[in-house]
């Protein structure tokens, strides 16, 4: 038993809270925002939006109104636009309460890959990096272990970097657990999966 | 002073080189200047270094450059729509800069502003970081980037009067008033053209001395990704 | 979430103390934030460092919290319009950080930006280059300017939403954006709230995001120099 | 004889070229705009408008719409208004073709002194430093000697400076003079005035 992909955003969208400004990636980060109940959230889409609203009906797409995954989506009552210096200022500058990002490693000290695979395609970092770097608080939501079964929440990541020391709590298919000086610190379990099983898919040093 | 040209080439024209480094607007294909790169594919200018978060697709928006080799560089965070792109560059006829997104952007602000240099924490620790100067203030280490200087910025508006104040439409905003910003000259395709007095100075969002010339069309605007929810009760 | 408050005095509450630096948005009296100059007098609150660009006039504006010796040291670029300001500074009762307007400005955008620190050539070869770093592009020099990260952030706009959104009115935008987005808090005083989706996501200045408490309220906006030409023909 | 104030605006408004943006200066600069003729110029207020138009009709008065001298103004078709972070960009970035200012001395170098007397009191640079330091081209136009008969441009300037190198071309009441490789070059003395007169006024080196 563990989280499937519906309840770690479930679980993620307990982070946020009223008021907060924040920022989704694509993959399971997208689906938080089917969880965020009545709370008082506003999505920023870093192309240039706060106030990101659900997709459009058929027929209504606007070519000029997308997210950053390129779909096309609706505006709210609360929307406002801005151009890409704008918005990546607002990042930048903390004004971002939190983002919510996938992940392929993430490390004891925080640091993250989550942009490159050596040897493979490479298709950029888009605006992830400055996400990582500028943001409030980085959540990465993401299966424990690969395919293969091996962690992805290491000792070190061997991929390229998007951030070091940068992300603040990790949500996974097993648990949550937060990076705290030493090594990372279990939060909670997921449903049905003990402490034991959530160390035992953990790479990285576990502290007290 | 006549800013507003009766087709794309006249707009463009005596402005292209080989060589040179242009700035363009656009996300993804959302608010791209479809009509000036079409132009610039028929000019044949080739060598070029363009700035631009994205590549296009195969075959629409700084694609067709792409497909017509007229581009040597480019400076992009994000390329991953393009596989001729992808077979150019991983064939070493294509060279690439990747930039972080927000820092693409401050960069080509920057140089339209006089800013040579800015300091920022995007990318310490990373690739992005090597080679660049580093400076620390509290415990935080910071990375220099540049501002981008181009030879010329093409971008695309919504609506902008005849001496070139413009607005855009929503989410096509993007990386267009800082491409503009950037360009020794910049050359602005729009949906409709009005007349002074028209727009409501309040709501301009990049005033006409960004903008040297200005030709109106037709833009097919493809949706990249078409994302749609079901009607309830449907 | 609530950020509308009913009063400046509520807006304001648990915000200030005592050595806190505060940038405050204006032009000389045009879009300054009276009614919360005039809240941050009645609190009481010492050694105020304020970045503005100008310091109110005597009994006005700024001048009010230089009359009730709050302020400790002002960050300005011009000061010429208000006598007890000078009287204090002469007397050294008063510190003062002379910056170029512009560099003024560029600080506070920084700041609110993430960007510790950039690159300019205003002020190259003059007093204000003294102590800053310098470096070269080209042959020419640029010295470095730091952002400028606020306590808080009090500024005027026109009218805004219940969300924060907000836009100016002509020049009272000036330092607003800027200075709002410098602030650790920003509150803002309005002429008008109205409901989200009143405002067009167009033509918003500024989001709600930088936005953190509202109040609206009546304002003097007195009118510094007034100027004015003769009607033809009377 | 001599340029007198509005002799000398009108002087000045000869160095503007259709479709330029410009910014002005208070005092004699502010004149060149009655003599721009039917010449396309839009005029910077770098308090945030481009498209600055005349002083408004008696009850006509917007405490909104100010200029740089904190006098009020009108707007004209072609206005836009901005922030001072942006108004101070497009003059740092180049983008205003040209500014004509006031000075108290100028030197041979193209160093201007328009800002402060030191022991006297200090009002501050406002923008005059950002507007020399960016703009295309920078024109002075002030009187060619001080009330006591000394001359204002100089081989050094005295004053502590608002920049160095910037100044592009002096008009003054004797004339014009551009600054160039190894000093000043006359390119008219005013009416009635001799090359001799224009000399012996100038502590500046004249080349040829």
């Amino acid at each position: 038993m563990a989280w499937d992909r519906n309840q770690m955003a479930a679980r993620a969208a307990q982070e946020l809270d009223d008021g907060m400004y924040v920022n989704l990636g694509i993959g399971i980060p997208t689906l938080v925002a089917n969880y965020v109940g009545d709370k008082d959230i506003t999505l920023q889409s870093e192309n240039g939006m706060l106030g990101m609203g659900p997709f459009p009906y058929e027929g209504d797409e606007d070519p000029d109104l997308i997210n950053a995954g390129k779909q096309t989506i609706t505006e709210m009552d609360r929307t406002a636009y801005f151009d890409s210096a704008t918005s990546f200022g607002m990042i930048r500058g903390g004004k971002i309460a939190a983002a919510i990002l996938g992940a392929m490693e993430v490390s004891e000290n925080g640091d993250l890959a989550n942009w490159m695979i050596p040897g493979k395609l490479v298709k950029g970092m888009g605006g992830a990096m400055d996400l990582v770097a500028g943001v409030g608080k980085v959540i990465v939501v993401m299966d424990h272990t690969n395919k293969h079964g091996a962690s992805k929440v290491l000792t070190d990541c061997t991929l390229p970097l998007t951030g070091k020391g940068v992300v603040d709590r990790i949500i996974t298919n097993l648990g949550v657990l937060d990076v705290v000086a030493g090594g990372l610190r279990i939060v909670e379990c997921a449903d049905g999966v003990t402490e034991q099983e959530l160390r035992s898919a953990t790479e990285a040093t576990i502290v007290s | 002073m006549k800013k507003v040209y009766g087709s794309a080439a006249e707009a463009l024209e005596g402005l292209l080189k080989d060589d040179m480094l242009i700035a363009a607007g656009g996300f993804g294909l959302c608010g791209i200047p479809e009509m000036l790169i079409d132009a610039i594919v028929d000019s044949g200018v080739k060598n070029l270094t363009v700035a631009s978060n994205n590549a296009g697709v195969d075959g629409f928006g700084l694609g067709k450059l792409l497909d017509s080799r007229q581009i040597k560089k480019m400076m992009s965070s994000y390329v991953g729509e393009n596989a001729e792109f992808m077979r150019q560059y991983l064939s070493g006829e294509l060279e690439l800069e990747f930039n972080p997104q927000g820092t693409l952007a401050e960069r080509m602000r920057a140089g339209g502003c006089g800013i040579p240099g800015f300091y920022t924490k995007t990318g310490v620790g990373t690739v992005i970081a090597e080679g660049k100067d580093v400076k620390t203030w509290g415990d935080q280490d910071y990375i220099l980037e540049e501002g981008i200087f181009a030879d010329l910025a093409i971008v695309k508006a919504w609506k902008a009067d005849t001496t070139g104040n413009c607005i855009f439409r929503k989410t096509a905003r993007n990386f267009n008033p800082p491409a503009a910003m950037c360009g020794k000259i910049c050359v602005m395709e729009v949906e409709e053209i009005v007349q002074p007095g028209e727009l409501d100075p309040d709501h301009i969002h990049l005033p006409g001395i960004y903008v040297h010339r200005i030709v109106q069309g037709e833009h097919e605007k493809r949706i990249e990704q078409r994302t749609v929810r079901q009607r309830e009760g449907v």
